[in-house]
């Protein structure tokens, strides 16, 4: 197990690396003169071209800049916003914390709902609770994360005023208080996929002869629920949700911008827009290493959730 | 059709309507969409206009009909190149395995973490990109999928005796992947091309909806949601109908691949 | 513009002091250096932390701030004596060297001062006693005074040299003699509190907040749950909504705004009257104004609003009267047709509109011309741009063929806009003569504008510049809408403000509490 | 009192009746065996004993258990019966066990309350149990299913399934999966188990051969209904029904060539089409009108000995039991003509594990045999020995490893070195027949496209309309067959389509790998008899790859016994078969479960 991971992390570098190059690229990607897009907003005097330019090196060859970026983005110096001269990492710092709980509350909702739900639409195949669930869930789907914030908002923060459906609160019951409508945007379509997936997945087991089998040797129900169909339901399970959290990513962008909530999502939309291309890079850095962190959480559950993959991790 | 099931029938209908929109384009709008009538700027719905206009008086339902072109056609162009792509790659990666199938695998195992829409928000925002490259980045972030789905439905097939053979009667690679494994794999081919029209048509109103990629004062769906969003207190018409017709055409394209997908296990089963 | 409180009833406000105050800003300043930001956004947050040296009201009066008295022995210098007994938050006293400092720093066109296009007359600004700042100019320079008096807020030498490039960013927070410090800087908020060495009335509310609203929608979501307690109205068509929100006032100011499409004038398409008229025919300015702000705007007659021209002409009636004889350009297609036709390109042309997105009336402005010219064979495509990219095209002088563009005159007097967007010196970044035009009889105005102290000298040339404009068509003027501000449940202003009050920090000694 | 009774139960889905007016009863501490070919509804009618139906299945009529009435009882109410006193076993012991859990859960999961309670004693407990199935604990315990070979994992579901000291243990096709020697035994231990606990049996299996070696008393089935049952060694001797004498008679043997293969012509009409007339009536030699006008009931014809025939007592004589076949002994089918077509010398492959990346499995481990001209050539051997790798190597589906493949004078070793010419004259050359029916054709295409593209891959200016008809009335089909689709013919009628397939080409070496296992009993003997002919009327050679004894007997020459990738033997069929030569052949032959031998033979 410790070489499997030892061996994981190493990839991870190497993925790391590979997508370092391709977000330093990004820079090459904005339309109008690299140095252009580094001096922002400042004004074009001959003076701050100049300065600018031996900032950022800009007459080495573009390897030799990725090299310097590189070098300083291991040092986690990620440079600093055109936009707002702001160091990069310091403002992560402050939108990372946002975006980390509204995650988590939608992935919490996502579990706590998603996959109990999707489990008894799978046990109850065909029965009208099943089809209410699996059509609530193509709907999910279906639906843009922004629709479902803006409908949200409409009518439980408009028409009902039930709950906040501005900015992030103050305290924690506040801040969760005033998460509450985001969170359920964000794991709307999310838990449509987990569910989706979750019922898939215990129709596949409980078609499987080892129910049967354990059912005809008096194994109880609920042993047989959770040993049996759910531990084997476990794999793909997690697999979706390691996909969910990734995507999340994408619909924290949407939700945090219906629901102005200063996160990551929110301020990569603003760097984006103001072509604000350390930003971009520092916010692409952090998302990939997420990316990559979520799959190595995914093998490693999936290794412990299943000894055949535990063999194929430890013997390759 | 029939052999689909009722949802599948009843998810048809709106599909059908929405498809004579984009084939018909303005010819069944009532007015010219993009005709603007100051005078009756931002009136609600009612006789004349039946979705209501917007701030430049120009008319809903006209807008929402004539947009379904838009809206509709890069989502189903990018589907198209997914699947195109993810036929050719998947079959190949199924029916040889080994190194081709390695190399392919590798490489969608990579793009398949991605999360698509954050690299799409990123590259056409950055890049200033307008429709086409909205379709070619969404096109290009949408072949894993296709990839990963159409070569496990293959590889379940190239393991069959059947396409043994068919290779044993010595028949060209390309007449076996093509006559042979993809007749029996349309099924999947048909879900994940509506799999992957509806993340698209999602992933167009969302960049649209940041205010990228999207023409501004366009009638595609996601701009009039965008655009309408300030006015959602006040006059929320302008952003309802293009919202509803997003959700009802994703959600019906969801429900046709799930009823053409179904039907490949019941008749996988059933054999 | 009218007065205090239209909308609902006010309740009037008592003298107790209150815990916080929320002000919404269409985004918080990028920078806090207003050198680096020159936008309003910047110019209300600032203005709570750092004190100008002289406040210029929204009629041209002067009123001293840190500045006891400011006079001009000659027209070339200016002296401030600053007042005694000031001191910075961090509790040094405040010196003319921190004035001075701060003069040139938001002076200084070499280290890239967004700001340094204000005054372009400064010749040195140097400290001549312990309390006495001395600004030369290079020539008699009408609003030298002015324009320094909206960029004079003073900040500490010490602080700032300490800060070095980050000043402005969190990590290098100005540090000031106003009413308020900042307390913390984020992505989503600006925390001040209240300073307690600041030395004069102390303002009611003992923190304020400013925090980001894009649009009049989330602003008014934001109102309701109480999460702010004041904004400005963009998108003024829906006063009536904010009203509704329970509690809350709407109160329109006098507002110095002028908006209008300029014209490259140096480049085919637009370097030809016809094409330009004809572009002026094809927007129905009274519609799109409707569609915009409803009853809250008015149309444009003249590139500037009469308020800027009230104080150089004499009278609001002069003003009135004199804008009444300028030619106007009403939707007419068939001129349009005709005006496009005598032009070197009858058969049409393709142009790209860059727009910013913070301005409510620049796409509907330009979906409505392009869905007018269409039929002349005029291909116009929008493109949004955020504001800052936008203000960074801007400032760099890039001129595509058509841009919209927005002034807000910080001062009274059309030296506000007039001599920035007109003449040879606007026609390099980053000058604002964004058409590129100018005529040897411009020159002249713009020297009389900027040159003159000569009331009557400088009305000629404003009227010569206004009509040679609206002949020429390097801008095509479009609408002045009103400055709208809303105050949320429990909150009203004890007299009247107006948008400089706004912009310089003043409004906040005038926040109350209604019960 | 018997201790379960079925009396007239009805298993239906949707209307469509599966399962007719079964009854039956199982004394305690005896065996009873259900037989039928494969659909005639053993499976449910056993699964409908424990309530474990499919879904959307349903039973009518009356199960009683020790004086319970089980049929209709709440999930709840079952489940006090389940384990302790009823248990199932199944068929697929690659399925049957928590691919999650290890050995040791399986067993502890199923022991009594009491005992689970106490952590030693579980731990005591479920090592006795694995040793009462011939596991080690200590090797097996704490092991995963995936680590298990085949046997051992139905030993551990035997195990799990007797846990809770059950009185009735189900066993459906417990062993159909297993090599033939892993199956006899495994069937042996069953039996002792069952003797040593007093326990009673139900088996169903498809193998009369399996049935007779464990069971008292043999139940037959057929389209859903029971058609005779009898003790087993009077149903062996004196069968009375005309379908259980057919199955007797297509009992192919493996101790002598018989020159006609019986089998029982036709196919099985689906159980809901026979309701009101014999289920055997078409396939029947004796059947006259009465048999279609009404549905024969079990009529007991001797004490024990129940008979589902209207004709019982006229046809009996004319009943052909096994005996018949004796004396028929034809020898070597055909000798040899002189000249080599297919030389392997030293094959090797080996496949990337699939467990473990790393690892490696040699499939073929340096294998080398000859395939004379016209010679029918058997290849056996058990599960996972290279059979089939050998065939894909042949074929150019695999690639070995090293080693040489001479076919006709080419070199086969790598077809990628082939040009396009010699690519498409292999096909000529050789072609197969695959085990599996049911996917061995493009489910997407007609028979008649299917058999067009063998022609046209032949030679294309062939007439490809006279030739399909051709090909369809030489494997016993009629022209009408090739406007269907594989879903609309029987396995038979598939696997003959494959062998015309494979015909079509006019191939010098036809493979078949195991062209009749997964077929039924009746009409195997008709695809083996066709595949026969066929070798002689167009002269072909033949590598025959089986596992079973029987059927290498009947279609070869020549056997090679491959062992773990090696060939440990090779011969005259009947020389090796009769004379077994090395100890894993004489193992093989030990195992065979004839109909003439008592019990299990070792
Ligand atoms: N879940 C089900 N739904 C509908 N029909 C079924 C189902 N399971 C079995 N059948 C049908 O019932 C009939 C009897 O099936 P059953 O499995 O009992 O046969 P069997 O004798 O056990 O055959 P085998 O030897 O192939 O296991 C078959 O025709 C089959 O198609
Ligand atoms: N594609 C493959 N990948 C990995 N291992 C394989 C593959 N094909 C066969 N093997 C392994 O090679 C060995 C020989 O398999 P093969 O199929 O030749 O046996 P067989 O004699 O035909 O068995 P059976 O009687 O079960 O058909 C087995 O251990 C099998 O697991
Ligand atoms: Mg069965
Ligand atoms: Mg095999």
């Amino acid at each position: 197990m410790t070489r499997f991971l030892a061996r994981r992390l190493a990839a991870m570098v190497a993925m790391l690396l590979l997508v370092s190059f391709l977000v330093f690229s990004l820079l090459a990607l904005a339309p109008g003169s690299l140095l252009a897009t580094l001096m922002g907003t400042a004004p074009t005097t001959p003076e701050l071209i100049e300065a600018t330019t031996l900032k950022y090196h800009l007459d080495d060859p573009f390897l030799v800049q990725y090299g310097r970026w590189l070098a300083d983005a291991v040092r986690f110096d990620l440079g600093t916003s055109v936009r707002s001269g702001e160091n990069v990492l310091d403002a992560l710092g402050q939108a990372l914390p946002m975006s980390f709980q509204l995650a988590l509350f939608a992935l919490l909702l996502v579990v706590l709902v998603g996959i109990p739900l999707g489990t008894a639409a799978g046990l109850r195949r065909g029965a009208a609770a099943d089809r209410v669930v699996s059509t609530a869930a193509a709907f999910g789907m279906s639906a843009p994360p922004f629709a479902v914030g803006l409908l949200l908002v409409y009518v439980f923060g408009v028409l009902l005023d039930w709950f906040p459906v501005f900015g992030s609160g103050d305290g924690f019951a506040d801040g969760l208080w005033h998460l509450v409508l985001p969170a359920v945007s964000l794991a709307a379509g999310l838990m449509a996929i987990v569910l989706r997936q979750t019922r898939a997945a215990m129709l596949d087991v409980m078609d499987q002869d080892y129910i049967t089998f354990a059912r005809a040797r008096g194994v109880a129900p609920g042993r047989v629920l959770v040993k049996y169909a759910l531990r084997n339901a476990a794999v793909p399970i997690v697999t979706s949700s390691g996909v969910v959290l990734i995507a999340a990513l994408s619909g924290a962008v949407l939700v945090e911008t219906v629901f102005s909530l200063p996160g990551v999502g929110s301020l990569l939309v603003v760097s984006v827009n103001t072509k604000d291309i350390p930003m971009v890079q520092g916010i692409a850095m952090v998302a990939a290493a997420f990316v990559i962190l979520v799959n190595l959480a995914v093998d490693v559950l999936t290794g412990l959730l299943d000894p055949r993959i535990r063999a194929r991790q430890v013997a390759s | 059709m029939k052999r689909l099931g009722a949802p599948a029938i009843v998810a048809a209908v709106p599909l059908a309507v929405i498809l004579v929109c984009v084939v018909t384009g303005d010819l069944l709008a009532p007015f010219p969409p993009n005709a603007q009538d100051l005078m009756l700027s931002s009136s609600g719905p009612g006789a004349q206009h039946w979705l209501g206009t917007d701030d430049l008086g120009r008319d809903v339902l006209s807008r929402v009909i004539s947009g379904a072109r838009v809206a509709v056609v890069g989502p189903l162009l990018v589907a198209l190149v997914a699947v195109a792509v993810g036929v050719c790659l998947g079959l190949a990666a199924a029916y040889y395995r080994g190194r081709v199938d390695a190399v392919i695998s590798r490489l969608v195992d990579v793009m398949y973490a991605l999360p698509a829409l954050l690299v799409a928000i990123v590259v056409v925002g950055i890049s200033s990109g307008g429709y086409a490259v909205t379709v070619l980045v969404l096109s290009l972030l949408s072949v894993p999928t296709a990839i990963r789905m159409i070569r496990s439905a293959a590889s379940v097939q190239c393991g069959l005796p059947y396409v043994e053979a068919a290779q044993s009667l010595r028949l060209p690679a390309r007449t076996v992947m093509f006559r042979h494994v993809l007749p029996n794999i349309v099924p999947t081919v048909v879900a994940t091309f509506l799999l992957d029209f509806v993340v698209a048509l999602i992933a167009f109103s969302a960049l649209a909806f940041l205010g990228i990629g999207g023409q501004p004062g366009s009638a595609e769906w996601g701009v009039m949601i965008a655009d309408g969003r300030e006015q959602i207190l006040s006059e929320p018409w302008l952003s309802l109908a293009p919202a509803v017709l997003i959700i009802l055409t994703a959600v019906c394209a969801t429900v046709l691949g799930d009823s053409v997908y179904d039907r490949l296990t019941t008749r996988r089963e059933a054999r | 513009g009218g007065g205090n409180g239209s909308g609902t009833t006010t309740a009037a406000g008592v003298e107790t002091e209150f815990d916080s105050f929320t002000w919404a800003l269409q985004q918080l300043p990028v920078s806090l250096d207003l050198a680096k930001d020159a936008t309003v956004n910047t110019q209300q947050v600032i203005s709570l932390v750092t004190e100008p040296l002289e406040r210029v009201a929204n009629d041209g009066t002067f009123r001293p701030a840190l500045a006891a008295s400011v006079t001009q022995p000659d027209p070339t210098s200016i002296v401030y004596e600053l007042a005694p007994g000031a001191q910075f938050s961090d509790g040094t006293p405040l010196t003319a060297e921190d004035a001075v400092w701060s003069l040139q720093h938001v002076t200084d066109a070499k280290a890239g001062a967004q700001t340094a296009g204000r005054v372009k007359s400064i010749d040195s600004i140097t400290a001549t006693t312990p309390t006495t700042v001395t600004v030369k100019l290079k020539f008699a320079d009408p609003t030298a005074r002015d324009n320094l008096s909206v960029i004079s807020y003073v900040q500490s030498k010490k602080a700032a040299e300490a800060a070095g490039a980050a000043l402005g960013t969190p990590s290098g927070l100005p540090v000031g003699t106003g009413p308020y410090v900042f307390k913390s800087s984020g992505p989503d908020k600006i925390l001040l509190e209240r300073n307690a060495k600041h030395a004069k009335t102390q303002p009611k509310a003992k923190a304020v907040s400013f925090v980001p609203i894009k649009d009049d929608n989330t602003g008014q979501l934001a109102m309701r749950s109480n999460s702010i307690n004041g904004a400005q109205v963009t998108n003024v068509k829906q006063i009536g909504q904010w009203n509704n929100i329970s509690g809350a006032q709407t109160v329109q100011l006098p507002a110095n705004v002028t908006s209008y499409l300029t014209l490259d004038t140096s480049q085919p398409p637009f370097d030809d009257i016809h094409a330009r008229r004809a572009v002026a025919h094809s927007i129905d300015r009274q519609g799109v104004s409707r569609a915009v702000y409803g009853a809250n705007g008015v149309v444009l007659r003249g590139l500037v609003p009469q308020t800027l021209l009230e104080g150089v002409a004499g009278s609001a009636d002069t003003a009135k009267g004199f804008l009444e004889t300028l030619p106007q350009y009403d939707l007419d297609k068939g001129k349009a047709k005709s005006e496009l036709a005598q032009s070197k390109t009858p058969g049409g042309f393709e142009v790209t509109i860059p727009y910013t997105t913070s301005s409510p009336w620049a796409e509907p402005t330009i979906l409505n011309l392009q869905e007018n010219m269409k039929e002349l064979g005029v291909t116009i495509t929008p493109k949004p741009e955020s504001p800052e990219v936008w203000a960074k095209r801007v400032f760099a002088h890039d001129t595509p063929g058509i841009q919209s563009m927005q002034l807000i005159a910080t001062i009274p007097d059309p030296n506000a806009v007039l001599p920035r967007v007109v003449g040879q010196a606007g026609i390099a970044a980053p000058g604002l003569n964004l058409a590129n035009w100018t005529t040897p009889k411009i020159e002249d105005d713009v020297k009389a504008l900027t040159g003159s102290v000569d009331r009557e000298a400088r009305w000629a040339a404003t009227q010569s510049v206004l009509k040679q404009v609206s002949e020429q068509l390097p801008y095509i003027p479009l609408y002045a809408p009103n400055f709208v501000v809303a105050l949320g449940k429990g909150f009203t202003f004890s007299e009247p403000v107006t948008q400089s009050d706004v912009l310089d920090g003043t409004w906040i000694q005038r926040v109350r509490a209604t019960a | 009192m018997s201790l379960l009774t079925v009396d007239s139960v009805d298993i239906s889905h949707r209307g469509r009746r599966l399962v007719r007016d079964v009854g039956f009863s199982v004394d305690a501490g005896t065996s009873v065996g259900i037989v039928g070919e494969s659909g005639s509804g053993k499976s449910l009618t056993v699964r409908s004993l424990v309530g474990l139906l499919p879904a959307g299945v349903s039973a009518t009529g009356s199960v009683t258990f020790d004086g319970w009435e089980l049929l209709g009882l709440p999930e709840r109410g079952l489940r006090t019966v389940r384990g302790g006193r009823i248990s199932l076993l199944m068929q697929d012991p690659f399925s049957m066990l928590n691919p999650v859990q290890t050995v040791f859960a399986h067993v502890a999961e199923g022991l009594a309350a009491e005992i689970r309670r106490n952590r030693a004693k579980v731990r005591a407990e479920v090592h006795g149990r694995l040793e009462e199935v011939g596991l080690d604990p200590a090797r097996v315990a704490r092991r995963y299913p995936f680590q298990l070979s085949g046997g051992m994992r139905q030993r551990v579901a035997l195990a799990a399934a007797l846990a809770g000291d059950p009185d009735l243990l189900i066993a459906d096709e417990p062993t159909t999966a297993l090599d033939a020697t892993t199956q006899a035994q495994v069937l042996a231990m069953l039996d002792s188990l069952r003797r040593r606990r007093g326990m009673a049996l139900v088996l169903v299996t498809h193998d009369l051969g399996v049935a007779f070696s464990v069971c008292d008393r043999i139940m037959v089935m057929y389209a859903g209904s029971l058609v005779e049952q009898a003790p087993a060694d009077e149903l062996r001797r004196d069968p009375r029904h005309p379908y259980t004498a057919g199955l007797l008679g297509s009992h192919l043997p493996v101790d002598r060539r018989v020159e006609t293969m019986r089998s029982i012509p036709g196919r099985v009409p689906p159980a809901d089409s026979v309701g009101g007339q014999c289920g055997f009536a078409s396939r029947c030699a004796w059947a006259v009108d009465a048999c279609r006008a009404e549905r024969p009931l079990l009529t007991l014809t001797t004490p024990g000995h129940t008979t589902a025939c209207l004709r019982v007592d006229e046809i009996a004589p004319d009943l052909l039991g096994p005996a018949e076949q004796e004396g028929q002994d034809t020898g070597d089918a055909n000798v040899a003509a002189p000249g080599v077509l297919l030389t392997v010398r030293d094959l090797r492959k080996s496949y990337r594990d699939l467990s473990a990346a790393k690892q490696r499995t040699d499939a073929v481990k340096g294998v080398s045999f000859d395939v004379g001209v016209h010679e029918s050539v058997g290849l056996v051997g058990e599960s996972g020995s290279g059979k089939t790798t050998i065939a894909r190597t042949l074929l150019g589906l695999a690639r070995p490893d090293s080693g040489t493949i001479g076919l006709g004078g080419l070199d086969l070793t790598d077809y990628r070195r082939l040009s396009r010419e010699q690519s498409r004259g292999v096909a000529h050359l050789v072609q197969v027949v695959f085990q599996d029916p049911y996917s061995s054709l493009n489910p997407a295409r007609t028979i008649g496209a299917t058999l067009r593209e063998a022609i046209t891959a032949r030679d294309r200016a062939a007439d490809h309309r006279a030739e399909t008809a051709e090909l369809l009335a030489q494997v016993g089909l009629t022209e009408q067959h090739a406007r269907r689709r594989p879903a609309q013919l029987s396995g038979g009628e598939r696997q003959r389509i494959a062998i015309a397939r494979a015909v079509a080409l006019r191939p010098r070496l036809l493979i078949c790998d195991e062209p009749v296992a997964a077929l039924d009993v009746s009409v195997r003997a008709e695809i083996l008899t066709l595949l026969r002919e066929l070798q002689r009327r167009y002269r072909m050679s033949m590598l025959f790859i089986t596992h079973e004894l029987s059927v290498v007997r009947q279609m070869t020459d020549r056997v090679l016994v491959l062992y773990r990738g090696e060939i440990v033997e090779q011969g005259r069929t009947a020389l090796v078969l009769d004379n077994p030569g090395h100890e894993y052949t004489a193992r093989l032959v030990g195992s065979v479960l004839g109909l003439d031998q008592e019990g299990v033979t070792r």
